[in-house]
């Protein structure tokens, strides 16, 4: 029973990766009918927020270690961050190990500047173009994002730890009425997943209840007729994106202590996450971060040793295996809306 | 090179029926008899620069290459059968030339080392696996049928590389080994078994060297050119058929052919079938020319690769996705071959300091670096020629020849 | 008029050149004398660099091609000569190989086994490459390694770990420097159980793939000849990124040892979430739980942070070690690029200078006479000690390096340290081994092309 | 006269609305019938049923004495019923000739035939066949045409003579004039006045507008709320009491 709790425990957290990148996804094609293959890289863009905002708080000076060599013999130099000069040695430690969380406030305005300039330099060009070259075109872009990380961090995965703070292990168990040590699981983990959570429940309710999500909503079921009514649906699709990449994004930066963030993310996450969308049902957000969370958990619980070793392989194909059982039973996926896609 | 979209101002009857051969019109066999004459002379069209020069780092004409040009070639126009013509978005077709090349890869190591039956199993069962996948994932359309196809590829993949192992060889693929020995060839004890065509090996060439150029004429390339050739026939003709101008209905509406009396599903499995066929010859064929197979062949980047070789050209145009396919296997063997050190030979002439700077910008663009190019050529294309290269070829020849082209309209 | 198999790029490129334009058409007269593919004509020799270029071991590629450039330079007598003058070997004099200026070409595998023998047929029919050499993953290397058994040019192995290379894959063509599964397993055991005891019950994390296979069964067969048992393995696929479902089981598995049979990516996340789930501090059957890695690389040990810290593993060739060899490699490599070589970069570099050595001591380019000037050659050193090319399945035997995650790392290049050398004897296996392919291996018959 | 299209008890609620309750037609073979009714009376749903996209829960249709339910479309416009669109559905990417020639195949070669390798334009007799019709409708200079680029009345045009092309027993028109303007209304009355007269095709016309329906019905059937109301000739219709009082709310008609 433990088992099963802490692989729930992993799937609700890989399940909230998928839901974050598949809710941002879903928004950019339910609002602005773009195929957006650029989207894995926009989560890796937000993972290497993190990256480089932990890079930018190490930015040191030498400092030469006296009667000390280096490899080659040379005088010996060590690296003192800039930030130990500023707030004294202590402060500025904790300053970078708290780098991570405060990559989510640098990456914001990254991600959402990110966001306004693809829609507003290229993806606005092709809302009337064919799904095929919208494909194309973000596919190019997300291939062009991908090598510009790899031209400045190479391509090994790249060590982002959480707060020392936050790395430590819950005992969950206890929580649950069992005994000590039954259920241990890493904090940083369900830290992602709370702030998941808030994510998602932000975004539905700014859908919700704000009057620009009111539109966008009424956008996302009939564009024409909201076109219609003089308001200019285009402006607030703009801000829909900035707001996608920022979801993808923040999702990103949360996720680098659990998988090291290389450049090769972005297209890692870009078949699944349409995979998730596409189970979730096109044009629905509470398809998507259901589907996302449901892929997640049975991903989880395909990788046990005891279900591997009664289907060999099995951890390699379930999500698709449920993906095809999902489209075949409900044409439209989880909550697909009629229309969207389907032709 | 013009090519003739599906627009119908070239389908008028008078002009079909008349002046061509083969059974094409007159546009039609003129459009493969040029293709014709560039598959044949290949060797010296692809290699324009003396050997030695700095030049001949562009020179595609080597065996490999061809064989690529033309094997991708059959693989895009088999794609554009089905994704031109019916406007179905495959997304896992990699799987079929994958089954295919593991289908003649097993023929070659059991059966015969002869090409021939190889690439005629490769055919037969990846027609016959597109049958199945084909029959399951066309219960949908839209992004749905996308999915589903890419989910069939993906769990090709998967198991290829991990469960599959003993079938497939897992990682390190299957090659012909020493220990093979196919039980209608006659290998020595010990000896490792080539890939023939009645005894004539795939790697067979005959070189010329004209002045400083020399040009390689490869038995390999020629017989998967012909296989191309045919492959590309057979496609104008489906264009041109009955059957394609019900798959171009399929794609234009599905509702009016179902109150036609007609079925467009089944006219979209057939053309499904067919072009995992098409992915399956080109699959045996890449096992006939190179001996071997791995499971990254079925990887959905390699799908992915179609889709865009096929866009790139120009989908739903006869001679689009055989461009596309070109420049994308040129961009990923001759880009990524040219490093600094051929960088700072080109530029050897600028004065020192100049000629590192450009040497350091040229190298972003090539090298380790040369996918930064393939997504910005992407981009271009697609933002600036809509139609894929063919509107670009469009264009140019309708400014040389100073005519309103009115009816050249965007392929798509 | 020549028909061949492979073309002889070479000597028209190289030689042929100044004559050729006297006929028009010339038909290119197969170098009849050499008989062997892309025999170079008298004032370069081509060699092919193909390496990662894209694709998660990118950076990997790009450390071999540094060493390769190195090993370019010293063999044409550019710079300090590296390890040419520490190497037991004298017959090379910085003239290049056999008076001819080496010349390379690179390509882009892509750790795909397609593109891979594509950039090598590039480098061989278009370049005129005698002899190709590298890559990063075993895949790569079995495929690339059968392809120049076909086309009549030498293999010289680069980073590939896996058994099969020169187990039932291996090639008359073929050769390997780096270490192999089996020598994990039968270095790693005897530390294993001096630092953890005999009382142990491993638990394998293994890559879904071939390379995963092998290590697996090396490291179970050598663990449990030590007297540990291994109570599970589990695969998981090569895209996983996220290996917290599979690690979560592990502590609660009655398992004491967790053994990640991954490499790249996959061994830095899986002990990433390793270390998340406590396995580090967790307490098990009354010992400390431990974690093994038995492929280190350094990439890996920078990748995975201070989570390798303690951790052992093993290691083809580290910087730190102290032989001459490894020092004036270090050294030449350090200075020109500004910080110490991987083993990726040793190993590379080192199979350019023994092909190079062999072609001269051979005299000849011909794959066969290489292939027979290397085997069963014995040399010193090249930073690895006293080193045999066996000659039944050409492999490199030589002494394997335990090592550990450093405490204290003094720079990021700095996180490994040597903890044990095993000598050579105790990874010696017969060349019929069961894991090296049995009885049915061979090397088949070397090919000189044409 | 014979009926060729029997229509007998016919059922079909979604969830909680009856959409047909107990329908009950005859369409007689070589005549204009004209089913009308307000807004919501469950015409499009009877020509649903008719056309196979919808299964009545009960009831039974008959065509030439064939059931017709559970028959997909497809198999149904092969027994000879043919449907015009309310907003023509016609091959909009292809051209006029090859939206012709589309349901000339279908005729000749059944649902799905496999020519994969004869050109289009070598079925001569095909060609001919798509060209009489074409001239028959006044489009035969504009068959090289792509459909998508011409006016909505040729559209109508085209997609009339698409069906007419397949000499069917039955051509069910869905408001064959809706939204069109008043000239275009004029000559599409005229069309098919035209069509019944020389061809002597069955029609079943599901319309709005009272002016087409009495200028071209022979008979017309009244529905209200899912459920037949009077059938009578025209001229019993205009007066009808019944049928004022469906069409009140509605009324400028």
């Amino acid at each position: 029973m433990d088992q099963i709790i802490v692989q729930i425990l992993n799937g609700l957290d890989k399940g909230s990766a998928y839901a974050l990148i598949a809710l941002g996804l879903t928004l950019i094609f339910g609002t602005l009918g773009v195929v957006n293959f650029a989207h894995g890289a926009l989560f890796m863009m937000g993972a290497f927020c993190a990256v480089v905002l932990s890079r930018i708080l190490n930015l040191s000076h030498e400092v030469t270690v006296p009667g000390e060599t280096d490899f080659l013999g040379n005088p010996a130099t060590k690296d003192v961050p800039y930030v130990y000069d500023w707030f004294g040695e202590a402060a500025g430690a904790s300053i970078i190990d708290w780098a991570v969380p405060l990559a989510i406030l640098f990456s914001i305005p990254i991600m959402v500047a990110l966001g306004f300039a693809m829609e507003r330099g290229l993806i606005k060009h092709f809302y009337k173009r064919p799904h095929a070259d919208q494909i194309l075109v973000t596919f190019g872009l997300a291939i062009v994002l991908g090598e510009v990380i790899k031209y400045y961090f190479g391509a090994n995965p790249i060590q982002t730890p959480a707060p020392e703070a936050l790395s430590g292990r819950v005992d969950f168990g206890v929580w649950l009425g069992y005994g000590p040590n039954a259920i241990v699981y890493p904090m940083w983990r369900l830290v992602y997943f709370f702030f998941s959570a808030a994510i998602i429940a932000g975004v539905f309710a700014f859908l919700q209840f704000t009057t620009f999500g009111m539109v966008v909503r009424a956008g996302m079921a009939d564009r024409e007729t909201v076109g219609l009514l003089g308001i200019d649906i285009d402006k607030r699709f703009t801000f829909m994106f900035g707001l996608a990449a920022a979801v993808a994004g923040l999702a990103g930066v949360m996720y680098a202590p659990i998988v090291s963030p290389a450049y090769t993310m972005g297209m890692d996450w870009l078949v699944l996450s349409f995979v998730v969308v596409v189970v979730g049902g096109m044009g629905s957000l509470p398809g998507a971060v259901l589907a996302g969370f449901m892929l997640g958990i049975i991903e989880s619980f395909a990788s046990l040793p005891a279900v591997v070793d009664l289907l060999p392989g099995i951890n390699q194909i379930i999500i698709y295996l449920v993906a095809i059982a999902i489209l075949l039973t409900r044409p439209r996926g989880l909550m697909g809306r009629k229309g969207v896609m389907e032709d | 090179m013009t090519d003739q979209t599906t627009q119908p101002s070239v389908t008028s009857p008078a002009r079909a029926s008349k002046g061509g051969m083969f059974g094409l019109s007159s546009k039609d066999t003129t459009l493969l008899l040029v293709v014709f004459a560039m598959v044949v002379l290949a060797p010296f069209i692809l290699n324009p620069f003396p050997e030695g020069s700095g030049l001949a780092q562009f020179n595609a004409g080597y065996p490999d290459l061809m064989q690529r040009f033309v094997i991708f070639g059959i693989f895009a126009i088999g794609f554009n059968i089905l994704f031109g013509l019916t406007g179905y978005l495959s997304f896992g077709h990699a799987a079929f030339l994958g089954v295919g090349s593991y289908a003649a890869m097993w023929s070659m190591k059991l059966f015969t080392l002869n090409v021939i039956p190889g690439i005629l199993f490769a055919v037969i069962v990846a027609g016959l696996f597109a049958a199945a996948v084909g029959f399951i994932s066309l219960r949908r359309s839209g992004i749905y049928f996308s999915i589903l196809t890419l989910a069939f590829a993906q769990m090709s993949y998967a198991l290829a590389y991990s469960v599959l192992t003993p079938l497939t060889g897992g990682e390190t693929g299957l090659q012909i080994k020493n220990t093979d020995n196919p039980i209608l060839s006659n290998i020595p004890e010990g000896e490792i078994g080539r890939a023939n065509l009645f005894g004539a090996q795939m790697g067979n060439s005959y070189e010329m060297a004209v002045g400083n150029w020399l040009f390689t004429f490869n038995l390999g390339y020629y017989i998967a050119a012909a296989f191309m050739l045919v492959a590309f026939y057979l496609s104008i003709r489906i264009f041109r058929s009955p059957f394609g101008m019900m798959l171009r209905a399929v794609k234009s509406n599905q509702q009016r052919m179902n109150y036609t009396g007609l079925t467009p599903k089944t006219y979209t499995l057939y053309a499904f079938i067919i072009s995992g066929m098409y992915a399956g010859l080109a699959g045996g064929l890449m096992v006939a020319m190179d001996t071997q197979v791995g499971p990254e062949r079925m990887f959905w980047t390699a799908s992915g690769e179609v889709v865009i070789m096929t866009i790139l050209g120009g989908a739903g145009t006869l001679i689009g996705p055989v461009l596309g396919a070109g420049s994308i296997k040129y961009m990923e063997n001759i880009l990524s071959k040219i490093n600094k050190d051929v960088l700072h030979q080109w530029f050897a002439f600028l004065p020192d300091g100049l000629e590192d700077a450009v040497v350091v910008f040229a190298d972003i663009f090539v090298g380790k670096q040369w996918h930064f190019t393939l997504g910005i050529v992407f981009m271009l294309v697609v933002i600036f020629l809509p139609g894929g290269l063919v509107e670009g070829a469009q264009r140019i020849t309708a400014r040389f020849s100073r005519k309103k082209s009115s009816n050249n309209t965007p392929a798509e | 008029m020549s028909k061949s198999n492979f073309t002889r790029r070479g000597v028209i490129k190289t030689g042929a050149l100044g004559a050729g334009a006297l006929a028009l058409p010339q038909y290119l007269r197969a170098d009849g004398h050499a008989g062997f593919t892309n025999a170079p004509g008298d004032s370069e020799v081509v060699l092919g660099f193909n390496v990662p270029q894209t694709g998660p071991y990118a950076d990997e590629g790009a450390d071999e091609l540094r060493a390769y450039e190195l090993a370019v330079e010293h063999l044409n007598g550019g710079g300090d000569g590296g390890m040419l003058n520490t190497f037991s070997s004298k017959v090379l004099d910085g003239t290049g190989i056999l008076g001819r200026e080496v010349k390379y070409v690179t390509g882009d595998t892509q750790t795909k086994s397609d593109a891979a023998r594509a950039s090598a047929r590039s480098m061989i029919e278009k370049d005129g490459a005698i002899m190709i050499t590298g890559g990063s993953s075993s895949g790569v290397a079995v495929a690339v390694q059968a392809l120049c058994q076909e086309a009549g040019v030498i293999f010289m192995a680069g980073l590939t770990h896996s058994n099969d290379t020169t187990g039932k894959d291996r090639k008359a063509n073929g050769f390997r420097h780096f270490f192999n599964s089996y020598m994990t397993g039968a270095a790693l055991a005897p530390v294993l159980a001096a630092q953890y005891g005999t009382d142990r019950k491993a638990y394998h994390l293994t890559a879904d793939y071939n390379w995963g296979y092998t290590t697996e069964e090396a490291i179970r067969a050598s663990t449990e000849a030590i007297g540990w048992e291994t109570v599970n393995s589990v695969k998981t696929p090569l895209t996983q990124t996220d290996f917290s479902s599979y690690v979560a089981p592990v502590l609660n598995s009655g398992a004491d040892v967790l053994v990640l049979n991954h490499y790249g990516g996959n061994m830095i996340n899986s002990l990433t979430s390793a270390v998340q789930f406590g396995l580090r501090e967790a307490q098990a059957n009354g010992q400390n739980f431990e974690i093994v890695v038995p492929l280190y690389s350094r990439l890996m040990a920078r990748g995975a942070g201070a989570n390798v810290k303690g951790i052992f593993g093993s290691t083809n060739w580290h910087w730190s070690l102290q032989d001459e060899g490894s020092q004036a490699f270090v050294r030449s490599f350090g200075t020109k690029y500004g910080f110490p070589p991987s083993q990726a970069a040793h190993t590379t570099y080192v199979q350019t200078l023994l092909y190079a050595d062999a072609v001269t001591r051979a005299g000849s380019f011909a794959p066969c006479a290489v292939a027979e000037a290397l085997e069963d050659y014995e040399f010193d050193g090249l930073g690895n000690g006293k080193t045999l090319y066996r000659g039944s399945d050409h492999q490199c035997f030589k002494d394997v390096l335990v090592v550990k995650g450093k405490e204290n790392p003094e720079s990021e290049f700095d996180l490994l340290e040597v903890v044990e050398v095993t000598p050579v004897d105790q990874v010696m296996y017969s060349p019929d081994h069961p894991q090296m392919g049995g009885a049915d291996a061979s090397l088949g018959e070397c090919n000189n092309g044409a | 006269m014979t009926s060729i299209l029997s229509v007998k008890g016919v059922n079909k609620r979604f969830g909680g609305l009856q959409a047909l309750g107990d329908v009950n037609l005859d369409v007689a073979e070589n005549s204009c019938h004209a089913i009308i009714g307000p807004n919501g009376a469950g015409k499009s749903t009877l020509l649903n049923v008719l056309v196979g996209k919808l299964i009545p829960d009960s009831g039974s249709v008959v065509f030439d004495g064939q059931s017709v339910l559970g028959r997909q479309p497809h198999e149904i416009n092969q027994m000879g019923i043919s449907r015009v669109f309310q907003t023509p559905e016609i091959f909009a990417d292809l051209s006029v000739m090859e939206n012709m020639l589309i349901p000339c195949f279908a005729k000749r070669d059944g649902a799905f035939k496999m020519k994969a390798i004869g050109a289009v334009f070598g079925e001569k007799d095909m060609v001919q066949k798509a060209k009489e019709m074409l001239s028959e409708v006044g489009m035969l200079e504009k068959r090289d045409m792509i459909a998508s680029s011409m006016s909505r009345g040729d559209k109508r045009r085209l997609e009339m003579a698409m069906c007419l092309v397949q000499d069917p027993r039955l051509l069910l028109l869905d408001e064959p004039t809706a939204g069109m303007a008043r000239a275009d209304t004029e000559n599409t009355i005229e069309l098919l006045k035209t069509i019944r007269k020389e061809r002597g095709i069955t029609m079943a016309i599901i319309e709005h507008d009272m002016n087409v329906v009495f200028s071209l019905a022979e008979r017309i059937t009244v529905l209200a709320q899912g459920t037949p109301l009077v059938e009578d000739i025209p001229d019993n219709i205009k007066g009808h009491p019944k049928v004022r009082e469906a069409y009140l709310g509605e009324a400028q008609v």
